[in-house]
């Protein structure tokens, strides 16, 4: 690692002006991501800023239909919530054990890593990010390959998420990774069914021709016959673009076969 | 690593070529680009700061501009170090088409590659990023073109 | 910059760069070398410990992020002659070869076995390792060991 | 002498207490005052000119101590890495070995290859100082296709189409007299995937010199430091060996990859030497990735030749195997004399022929990994006969009982230069069969099927030559060193007993295996026996641990010591009761005299073997310490059945493990707890080339599995519960009658699990590792893999 100034800071406000401030700053959460970027010395931020002493960060609470899960809550505890199972289930197999242990929901939506998990979720179900600023919908969240709509200095400081009648993920894991090659969430709210996608594209999306079939028939059928378009697909060692289409269209059908 | 695609820009060929050769709008069109200085005949220096996601990284590029054809073709040769990261290279044929005396068809070929760290540890990364950097240029270089 | 960690019951105030980590600070500083570094994208979890009493990869923790916390290492589980029940069902189901990942494991392990409340199986062992590689087994008789483990925990 | 710790008991390791306290001592736990930090700044190009390397940035830099690059080694007449044995083509000439310097002087072969090292007073100083380097690198085309290598561009200025030999074993008339009769011939081509080794510890280095004496101490993750010793002296020329200390602590696995001599340490123990302070180095993983030397890659095409009744008529086998960008110590040897001479496997075809070109790529080099030759000869062979099992419709179990040789047959001659001693190939095959209730295997594919999954078994029968020695045959084969074992065996005073042993231990358990061993003959308590190995400082020369050979060498060396000890206890014992010495029989821990009640235990005479009261001295000497150097006059041969069942989830195209047995035959076991540790490591590395694991380089020369988000090592839930069992046929010329049991498992498996998956598909060959989306594309494509 090279050498940075490791910053703690006690409110949003001293975070973000210790950014400002910064010649080149980095947040810091849960440092999956950061902390083997920084160890690879493939960044060279001048400081590290460790949201972790934020007040009020962290935790998961319920006012009606709404599930609101602080962006320092760790995967672990989302894992064991049963606010919403899908969402607890999608957190349980995120990484490994440790990774769980460290990672937050604030941290993986903002790095918006093609692969992970959660993003699936934020676009899957009826969410709204909020951040220092102000709220971001959660379908305009994701922009672009680790790329959101977040600004310069932004931190997300919860995820709000409207409680589904019924969802479900289905992920199938990189083998070396555990990375999604492809995750697929798919949610029911009344006659609305969304499909978060992550892991296939540059960034987490949802799958509206996936949607418009589930909406006139939801059943596993119904997906047959949908053509997944994987022109700007990820391609790896692991999964060509065509597989990953392909994965799509099968996860989505086991992700229904489970709502029933 | 191959990409292959094409623009419409509203504009004569001539401007776009033009445009295409003057070191400002590249500056401006190459996502991270800090400067670009001419170092002789069809060559130039470029400091680009890439990021993708996490990474961070600030490379030495040397390009060279290669069987130049105004106001049809040239090729475009692009070297990176990136010292600890790696390198990076990649070729970009770029031709342009008189559609119209008012519109150009931009056509473009890149073959790339990257070595060292990057491609090590990144390799699940490496189509999508290279895919963005290049709509990201294309985009911008249309944008920048009409205002 | 100065922090203070505890680990395994003793507490520690140190000086340390800031960019030093938390595997480092036991290693280097603390002389806790059965904590081991295996590979640099955090993915073998050879140097797991308990912060907190949650098994973390010491690796990908930042000295400043302990700062405060209570640290174990397999040092402060258990002594030869008093072993931790999950290091002596490693001993009695050969679930270790050349060692190296067996402090990790074991620190993993616990933490596995003290969230389950007793409900593993061998499919939940299995999946609660993933986060830790093993060469030398082929994670048989470890996964034998962390069930056997559970009952004697 | 039967006991809960003699020979056949599974005792608990005495390593063990160390190991789950955190108090193993591997090389980086190991530390020195004043040590400095080696970073070694390594190729990103696959092949490139280096014309010249300005190091003056990094010398500036803040913490650097020194900068060495591949001209100050070379000035300072460092030798290069040499291979350690030699092969020679089909024409008879010597293979062609290009210069294998331990730091690039002026061109770089494969990403990683070191061409500078760069020492700091900090890990930190000496990472800035590397990165301050500025090499000027002209980038070549890469040569990374080892299919079309030998067309490909040059790449060694000394290796005409970058071949190192063109090798041939066994009677090509004879055989191809064989294809000319045959009523059916199976043929298969095949790619044995590159695997990187991945011990979890990553390999270290710590140099000191001792300007005083002038003596070198390096301690480094090796398998055998002796013979890391004997390159660096006789080779690399850092010291004679009286000043050449090399001590391998503690180990965190090594699977062949630590047995050979790297850049990395020689660099070093040099720069040490050079800076008469001790420099310390580890690897980070994606170096290991980079510079452990990779195994396998090699591409194959074989034909089997089958008579009418399924017999077996000749065999036939093109391979070319690639050897990476240099040879590295043991290289040449494992395409060649640890694999051509597995051609016959457990079966009797009269007429073999292999013929193996080695080509020079630029990747990293290839090496000897856990089973280092014999398990691409078993994939070839196993891969081809259940093809041909399948071509004619006969049962692939029934079809290798055919062909099997018969226990009457022993001691058998194959045509391919092996002569097996012992053997009962269809006892393990029977008892696996049973284990794997082969007889409910349709029904339960048929409730596979009802439940839309493909359900398929396969089969290996394998066979390996381990207990690597014996001398006279290496050597005559072209090994550059003797293969033999050392063992001493040193009575204490009170009785209690030290053994050295030339073996090294990286997770084999020779502190628990060798001490039952002792315990058992000597009837010496278990506990009081240790066992030293890893330090040139404390053994004689000796080669260390590969091949299986540990126990079967090794240990009978230490057998053969232990004889000694017993003879000298007699003498002494016949002494202090005034018998005869053919009058002293030794048995459970004592010496008695025959016919009579006059018996002294072991302790009573090691004492006074070291208080030689009244010695008649010109005939006894004092003390009870003896050595033995065991040298076999053949190889081991273990040999075993592999079954393995997979589920194939059709819409995905995963690859489950239903059930995986694994019957062996590895003579004696001393200690059956360990030996089925073993069993079980090898077959998840066997397991995980099949399905998982795989080194892959772009086309130009780029590592993309370079870290663990790529290169997919097997986790505890990738893998099954294993079935294992034994049966045992004595090795007939060792005292312990054992075989070796380490790389078994990695030997046999794959043929097994890629049989079943080609069984469940219903296609002839998938490429490996059969990943989902190569599964799922094998089953798209109708058939055709």
């Amino acid at each position: 690692m090279y050498q940075f100034n490791y910053h703690k800071p006690s409110t949003l406000t001293e975070a973000t002006s210790r950014m400002v401030e910064a010649e080149e700053g980095a947040y810091l959460s849960g440092g999956m991501t950061l902390i083997p970027t920084l160890k690879q010395r493939l960044a060279a931020p001048s400081d590290v800023i460790d949201l972790s002493g934020l007040p009020g960060m962290s935790g998961i609470s319920i006012d009606g239909d709404i599930v609101s899960i602080g962006a320092m809550t760790r995967h672990a505890e989302v894992a064991a919530s049963d606010a919403i199972p899908a969402l607890a289930e999608l957190a349980g197999g995120i990484g490994d054990a440790h990774v769980r242990n460290r990672g937050t929901l604030g941290g993986s939506i903002a790095n918006s890593d093609p692969a992970a998990d959660y993003p699936a979720a934020i676009v899957a179900l009826d969410s709204t990010v909020r951040t220092s600023i102000g709220p971001i919908a959660g379908g305009d969240f994701f922009t672009g390959l680790f790329e959101t709509a977040l600004r310069e200095g932004e931190i997300v400081t919860s995820v709000d998420f409207r409680i589904p009648d019924a969802a479900a993920y289905e992920k199938f894991p990189n083998p070396a990774s555990r990375y999604a090659v492809v995750g697929v969430m798919v949610a029911r709210c009344g006659d609305a069914v969304c499909v978060g996608v992550t892991g296939a594209g540059p960034h987490a999306f949802r799958a509206t021709a996936l949607e418009e079939a589930l909406a006139a028939d939801f059943s596993p059928g119904a997906v047959d016959g949908v053509a997944v378009d994987s022109s700007d697909f990820n391609a790896d060692i692991h999964a060509s673009a065509e597989y990953r289409a392909h994965l799509v269209g099968v996860l989505t059908k086991r992700a229904v076969a489970r709502i029933g | 690593m191959e990409q292959s695609g094409e623009y419409r820009i509203a504009g004569p060929r001539m401007r776009v070529w033009e445009a295409l050769n003057d070191p400002a709008v590249l500056v401006r069109c190459i996502d991270g680009c800090r400067s670009m200085t001419p170092v002789g005949d069809d060559r130039f220096e470029a400091v680009v700061a890439a990021r993708v996601g996490p990474v961070k990284a600030t490379f030495n590029a040397a390009i060279a501009l290669c069987d130049v054809e105004p106001p049809e073709r040239y090729r475009l040769e692009v070297q990176v170090k990136g010292g600890v990261a790696g390198f990076a290279k990649g070729t970009a044929l770029v031709e342009l088409e008189e559609v119209t005396t008012e519109e150009t068809l931009l056509k473009y070929q890149i073959t790339g590659g990257i070595g060292g760290k990057l491609a090590q540890i990144g390799s699940r990364l490496v189509e999508s990023a290279a895919r963005k950097l290049t709509a990201s240029f294309f985009e911008r270089f249309a944008v920048d073109f009409a205002a | 910059m100065d922090i203070k960690v505890t680990v395994n019951g003793t507490t520690h105030h140190l000086d340390v760069p800031d960019n030093t980590l938390l595997v480092d600070v036991l290693r280097e500083r603390l002389g806790l070398t059965g904590t081991h570094v295996g590979c640099d994208t955090s993915q073998c979890g050879a140097c797991v410990v308990h912060m907190d009493g949650t098994a973390v990869k010491s690796c990908t923790v930042l000295a400043g992020q302990a700062d405060g916390a209570g640290v174990t290492t397999i040092e402060g589980i258990g002594r030869p002659d008093d072993l931790h029940p999950m290091q002596a069902a490693f001993r009695e189901n050969h679930a270790l070869q050349c060692g190296f990942c067996t402090p990790g494991m074991i620190m993993s392990a616990i933490d596995m076995v003290q969230k389950s409340e007793g409900r593993l199986d061998e499919a939940a062992v299995r999946d609660g390792l993933e986060g830790n590689l093993c060469r030398c087994t082929g994670y048989h008789n470890i996964v034998k060991a962390v069930l056997s483990a559970q009952d004697s925990m | 002498m039967a006991t809960e710790t003699g020979i056949g008991a599974s005792v608990k390791r005495k390593e063990d207490a160390r190991f789950i306290t955190g108090a193993g001592r591997y090389t980086d736990d190991v530390g020195q005052h004043g040590q400095t930090y080696a970073v070694f700044a390594r190729s990103p190009y696959a092949r490139a000119r280096l014309n010249g390397l300005d190091t003056s940035a990094a010398l500036a830099t803040d913490g650097v101590v020194a900068v060495f690059t591949g001209a100050d080694l070379q000035a300072s007449e460092v030798g290069d890495l040499p291979c350690g044995w030699m092969v020679k083509s089909k024409d008879g000439s010597d293979m062609v070995q290009p210069p294998h310097p331990p730091l690039a002087v002026s061109s770089v072969n494969y990403v990683g290859e070191p061409y500078a090292v760069v020492i700091g007073e900090t890990l930190e100083a000496a990472k800035n100082g590397a990165e301050a380097l500025d090499p000027d690198f002209e980038e070549q085309d890469a040569v990374v296709d080892l299919a079309t290598a030998a067309e490909a561009d040059q790449i060694h200025e000394s290796v005409p189409n970058n071949q190192c030999y063109d090798w041939e074993l066994g009677d090509k008339a004879a055989t191809d007299a064989a294809f000319a009769q045959a009523h059916h011939v199976a043929s298969i081509d095949i790619v044995n995937n590159r695997l990187i080794p991945n011990a979890i510890e990553p390999r270290a280095a710590l140099g000191e010199y001792d300007e005083a004496s002038g003596t070198y101490t390096l301690h480094t993750t090796s398998q055998n430091p002796h013979l890391e010793r004997l390159v660096l002296a006789a080779f690399v020329n850092i010291a004679p060996e009286a000043r050449l200390r090399v001590i391998s602590p503690d180990v965190g696995g090594g699977f062949g990859s630590k047995i050979f001599v790297y850049a990395e340490e020689t660099a070093v123990i040099w720069a040490a030497g050079q800076l008469r302070r001790p420099v310390k180095w580890r690897a980070e993983r994606s170096e290991s990735f980079l510079a452990d030397a990779h195994g396998r890659d090699h591409v194959t095409h074989a034909e089997l030749a089958l008579a009418e009744d399924g017999r077996f008529l000749g065999l036939r086998v093109k391979n070319k195997a690639n050897m990476g960008a240099y040879l590295s110590t043991f290289a040449s040897s494992v395409p060649t004399y640890l694999y051509g001479t597995l051609m016959a496997g457990q079966y009797k075809t009269p007429a073999i022929y292999v013929e193996v070109q080695s080509l020079f790529t630029n990747t990293a080099p290839v090496d000897a990994y856990r089973g280092a030759g014999r398990p691409e000869a078993t994939y070839v062979v196993e891969r081809l006969v259940e093809t041909a099992a399948r071509e004619m419709g006969i049962d692939p179990a029934e079809l290798r009982r055919r062909n099997f040789i018969q226990p009457a047959d022993f001691p058998y001659e194959t045509p391919v230069a092996l002569t097996y001693d012992t053997g009962d190939y269809e006892a393990s095959l029977d008892r696996a069969l049973d284990h794997a209730d082969y007889s409910g295997f349709q029904a339960r594919r048929e409730a596979s099927e009802q439940g839309g999954k493909k359900r398929g078994i396969g089969f290996s029968c394998y066979i390996e030559a381990c207990g690597l020695a014996p001398s006279q045959v290496a050597i005559s084969l072209g090994a550059g060193v003797g293969l033999f074992e050392v063992g001493e065996v040193r009575v204490d005073v009170t009785g209690s007993v030290t053994v050295v042993t030339g073996s090294h231990s990286h997770g084999q358990s020779h502190e628990t295996t060798f001490a039952q061993i002792i315990s058992d003959k000597l009837g010496v308590p278990f506990e009081n026996v240790t066992v030293l190995h890893g330090d040139t400082g404390r053994s004689d020369y000796a080669l260390g641990t590969y091949g299986s050979r540990s126990l079967a060498v090794g240990g009978s060396a230490i057998i053969k010591a232990t004889d000694k000890i017993i003879a000298k206890g007699k003498k002494i014992a016949a002494h202090m009761l005034e018998a005869k010495e053919d009058q002293v029989e030794f048995e459970d821990g004592s010496f008695n005299v025959a016919d009579s009640n006059q018996s002294l235990t072991f302790g009573e005479v090691a004492f006074a073997a070291y208080v030689p009261a009244n010695y008649p001295l010109e005939e006894l000497e004092p003390g009870l310490s003896e050595k033995a150097f065991y040298d076999p006059p053949n190889f081991t041969y273990p040999a075993g059945a592999h079954i393995c069942e997979v589920e194939v989830d059709p819409d995905t195209g995963v690859v489950t493990i239903e059930k995986f047995v694994a019957v062996d035959d590895f003579g004696h076991v001393i200690n059956p707890m360990i030996v089925e540790g073993q069993v079980h490591g090898g077959l998840a590395q066997g397991i995980g080339q099949a399905l998982l694991e795989h080194g892959v380089y772009d086309d130009t020369g780029q590592l993309l599995s370079g870290s663990y988000m790529d290169y997919t090592m097997p986790r505890a839930d990738d893998l099954p519960s294993f079935t294992v069992d034994t049966t045992v046929t004595p090795c007939t010329h060792n005292p312990l009658g054992v075989k070796g049991c380490g790389e078994a498992g990695a030997i046999g498996s794959t043929a097994a699990v890629m049989n079943a998956v080609t069984d469940a598909l219903g296609v002839k060959d998938v490429p490996m590792p059969a990943t989902s989306e190569t599964v799922w594309r094998a089953l798209r494509n109708g058939g055709n893999g």
